[in-house]
């Protein structure tokens, strides 16, 4: 078996480089850059029951070594996703993590339920963590209980292993991430972005429409590695890590913090063949660190 | 084809106040399709800033395998890529986007370029073009002042060229909307600052017209969604465009401005 | 009067520039750099009731944009500072606002009535938000009851103004922010550093021999704006503002969202002439901006 | 007086593997007072890498107002290090710290110079200045393999000078204590790896001792309290030493290393 192969609940992975959610629409666009099915898992941009617009842009701002979003979840939908996105992406030889979202549990339910149904979604990744949306999204993410229940109802009628995405602006995490384990949850999925903000120091107001959005990047690595050490020895699922990610060593960072797999984000924006080029990387830097395979490194900075 | 591409500096120039002429030896010009197109420049090699640019390509030789830009110097990265010399690299991503379509303007035509500051480079290899199909063009560009005045004697060689500064330290004082009343065209092209293309789409609503528009960008190739624009015919809904995939480029009424 | 002249509870300021505790210990370093007396006030290194050595080595890591920290406010205690650091620092002509830091609430209080009694003395900051210890720290910051708590405690024996400082590692700043305003807090200071970590690719384990550490520099800049400025609309007390300022630009920034003045930490060890430097250059970036006084930046943003 | 100086790069060499010699023109010689002094640079002139690294002066000439540093490619900022040129310009903080004491040697004694692998440098200058000063000295210096030994011949022009090779690739095969062991000298100077001082302070507590500290860094000039050491005397309390600002170099029995 590869060095890098990885088995996580429903995900049976060539290796552990998943491009993250929103950062990879529905992949589509990278197609045109390397072969999807390289990939060790696509997690696609959050859907929602219904087709959404999202914010008023600008939704970007760059921050040192970082930047803001407010997409505000912006997707085509359910059922434009089940019947459309998910065909296309079904050519390639990659399993999909559909990522969640809505405003009441309702939506997460109904969403869960359909897109769980479709062939090449081999789990889920519920986004209680986005801090671009008014309703819902953040209260899922920060209140234990709340995010127990939601799990556990979504739980109950996915068909595939679900993945909870935690929010990093909380007091807490663990708790978060013992909350949604007691839920029911398979893996989780950490970090989601930091809120933050930048103001245009012309007019003096913010420079995202939105006013604050979500920060990611190299500038959050530290947050996220912090958060998974901590995660990794409190729960007994799997995480998988992300944060800053945009090289192979960072990747091992995750893991010896205690990830099984990692997403990349922002990464893929300041370079498409990010993802192509840390698979390609990952074995000679197992060799120089004298590892035979990657699950190895999982957890070494506290065991 | 979009290529990630290592491209060397040929020449980089001060054409004006903080205005820079780049030109870049690129394969990727063979993959070029239309005037207007952009590409997305990562400035530095670090983090330091981390995401890329997004310029226009302001004319290209595919024989000579090279592209030019003219950007101003602004923030970050401008201030940093006007700091590079020739010889040095430069990791640029493009072609990227859909340009002027050039067959919507028939030889023996008028065709109207309008440029404001900024928005007046992707403008001339569109003037190169239609001139050498033979589109009659007009152009009329408009800057803030004479001192960032550039190319005016590069599109005087195409066509009938105007000037005009906000100040009026150069040609006509005004805006270029005020040069455009007196003028006769069967079509308009457009790039500059967003009031500049919603003046000329009201006003000119009765006319074929192609607007270039400008976003805040993350990944400059479609998978973000950061640049959406929403469409005319479903403004409350959610269907939009995308200004880095789908544009910049529209046809006025297309999407909301 | 200055275009740069600040008036703060207890504090008289010649300009917004202040050095953050911590970063800047007792002065005596910088002091062989320039005249102290330019600055608007100091911020000395917490102050505990008695010495501390502190954490073991290594004590600070680099990340991307930031630096880890893990000082363990190692300090010579409350009667070397009244006695020697104090006295030292009144031959220059500027405010101090002595930062203190304890275990328990008396800790607190013991420092807060002695130190509040220097001459120079004109504040205090109450660290109620270092990551870096044990015991104390980190529940003062996190839970607003305890935090007004305390804060009020201090406010009883303090005979200076009183500002708290709050931790960026909470849910919700705003209400902690509340809760030390209405535990009767002078003004606020804000943030302190975001908790994080660094492993090392070779052995594994973290860099930091406290393994976590405060992660600060303009990485955090992001948080600390959007921070200021939820904190800001939502209390009546003035706000210093810190967090990643290296530039009079970046200085701007904070007092559009809501600070009446700011700390400067991280930047002085890359530049130990960047408070001189931002307040030579400060009035010039007002004339480019359109003020007058840097008070009509206040709360911008906002406003 | 420190001095935060902007100097020019005279020369950049690669004089063993990954090691790179390093030449700068510096008013700030001026104020070396010792050897085993240390500068602080800015590698970036952005925010990547943000902090300063730590250099050693390896050796310095007032006259021409320069002065060397030798330094191996490791991480971030001393790979961005070794990627300049001369002429480009670096921005150092410096002279820093304590350096060795050279008139705790006397004329006519002999005195031991043991330099582990990058801890080599600093006692190239202390060298010369104990030869020109009459003292007799001994080096020793360790390095992991014969692709990493540098300045065996500078070494030897000032005294008798043993190399150690960790692999036994070239000179002695062991550790520098292997070396040392059938030495005769009235004092030790050395700088290195901790395993290396620790067991110099051991093997020879009876000997009059310097060592050079590492750890670190965030300030460099004694504010951050990043780089304290405990005191020997004191050992559970609150009485520290920093490395910066009190050392580097430390008499042995001082601090606990
Ligand atoms: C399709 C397209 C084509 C463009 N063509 C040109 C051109 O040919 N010449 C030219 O001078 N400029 C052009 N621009 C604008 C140019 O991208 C910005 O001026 C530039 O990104 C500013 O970067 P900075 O580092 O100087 O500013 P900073 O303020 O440091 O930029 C910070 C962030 O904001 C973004 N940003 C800032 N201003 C703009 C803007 N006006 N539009 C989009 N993003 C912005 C940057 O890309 C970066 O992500 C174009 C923009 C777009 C979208
Ligand atoms: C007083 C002193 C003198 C030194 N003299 C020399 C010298 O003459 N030649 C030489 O090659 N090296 C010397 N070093 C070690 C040198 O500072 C580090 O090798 C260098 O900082 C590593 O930086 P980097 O960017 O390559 O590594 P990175 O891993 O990118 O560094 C990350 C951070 O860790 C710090 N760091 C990493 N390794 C060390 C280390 N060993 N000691 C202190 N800080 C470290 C860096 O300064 C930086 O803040 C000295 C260190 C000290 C404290
Ligand atoms: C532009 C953008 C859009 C994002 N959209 C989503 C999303 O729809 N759902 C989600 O769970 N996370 C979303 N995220 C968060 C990322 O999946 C990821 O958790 C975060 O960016 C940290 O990783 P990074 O630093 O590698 O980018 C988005 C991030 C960015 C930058
Ligand atoms: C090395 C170091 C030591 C610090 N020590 C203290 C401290 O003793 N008390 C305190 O309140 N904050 C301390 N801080 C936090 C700073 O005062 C400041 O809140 C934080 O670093 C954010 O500002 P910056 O990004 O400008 O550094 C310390 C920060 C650093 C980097
Ligand atoms: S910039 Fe990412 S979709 Fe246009
Ligand atoms: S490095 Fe700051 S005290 Fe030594």
């Amino acid at each position: 078996m590869s060095r890098l192969h990885v088995e996580l609940p429903g995900l049976s992975l060539k290796n552990p480089i998943i491009p993250a959610s929103g950062c990879f629409g529905f992949g589509r666009e990278y197609s045109q850059f390397y072969d999807l099915s390289i990939l060790g898992a696509i997690m696609i941009k959050a859907t929602t029951a219904e087709p959404r617009f999202g914010n008023p842009t600008p939704r970007v701002a760059e921050t040192s070594a970082g930047m803001l979003n407010a997409i505000g979840l912006q997707n085509p939908g359910l059922e434009k996703v089940v019947s459309e996105e998910l065909p296309w992406l079904s050519q390639y030889d990659v399993p999909i993590i559909a990522n969640v979202a809505g405003s009441l549990e309702e939506d997460y339910v109904k969403v869960a339920r359909e897109i769980s149904k479709a062939p090449n979604v081999h789990a889920l990744e519920l986004n209680i963590s986005c801090p671009n949306v008014k309703t819902g999204g953040i209260a899922f993410g920060t209140i234990p209980e709340v995010a127990m229940q939601l799990t556990r109802r979504v739980k109950e009628v996915s068909e595939v292993p679900v993945y909870v995405k935690l929010s990093p602006n909380v007091t807490n995490i663990v708790e978060m991430a013992k909350a949604v384990e007691d839920g029911g949850a398979d893996g989780i999925t950490m970090i989601n972005t930091l809120v933050g903000m930048r103001l245009n120091l012309k007019t003096g107001k913010p420079i995202l429409a939105n006013r604050t959005g979500g920060l990611s990047g190299p500038a959050v690595k530290p947050v996220a590695i912090r958060m998974v050490y901590e995660v990794s020895q409190a729960v007994n699922i799997p995480i998988i890590g992300m944060g800053g990610i945009e090289s192979a060593e960072d990747v091992i960072e995750f893991f010896y913090a205690g990830a099984s797999a990692v997403a990349v984000g922002t990464a893929n924006f300041v370079n498409p063949f990010v993802c192509p080029e840390i698979i390609e990387q990952l074995p000679e830097l197992l060799n120089q660190l004298g590892f035979e395979h990657i699950s190895e490194c999982t957890g070494r900075s506290w065991k | 084809m979009i290529r990630k591409e290592i491209c060397k500096i040929i020449s980089q120039k001060l054409i004006a106040e903080n205005i820079y002429e780049l030109t870049v030896k690129a394969e990727m010009v063979h993959d070029i399709t239309e005037p207007g197109q952009f590409v997305h420049i990562r400035v530095g090699n670090g983090l330091d800033p981390l995401l890329r640019r997004p310029i226009s390509i302001s004319s290209y030789d595919v024989t000579e395998e090279q592209f030019t830009m003219i950007y101003r110097k602004d923030g970050k990265g401008t201030s940093q890529l006007a700091s590079r010399v020739p010889g040095m690299e430069l990791d640029i991503l493009g072609p990227l986007g859909n340009g002027f379509p050039i067959n919507e303007a028939s030889i023996g035509e008028t065709a109207l370029l309008v440029g404001g500051g900024i928005g007046v480079p992707p403008l001339y290899e569109l003037a190169k073009q239609l001139t050498a199909k033979g589109v009659k063009v007009i152009n009329v560009l408009g800057f803030q002042a004479e001192s960032a005045v550039f190319y005016e004697q590069e599109f005087s060689e195409l066509g009938e060229t105007y000037v005009a500064t906000a100040d009026g330290s150069y040609g006509v004082k005004g805006f270029v909307t005020d040069v455009i009343k007196d003028l006769q065209f069967d079509c308009v092209y457009s790039c500059g600052p967003t009031p500049m293309l919603r003046a000329l789409e009201q006003q000119y609503s009765h006319k074929k017209m192609f607007l270039s528009l400008e976003e805040r960008m993350g990944c400059g190739v479609g998978a973000c969604f950061a640049c959406v624009c929403k469409k005319v015919d479903d403004p409350s809904g959610a269907s939009y465009k995308k200004v880095c995939s789908d544009g910049p480029v529209f046809r006025a009424g297309e999407v909301i401005i």
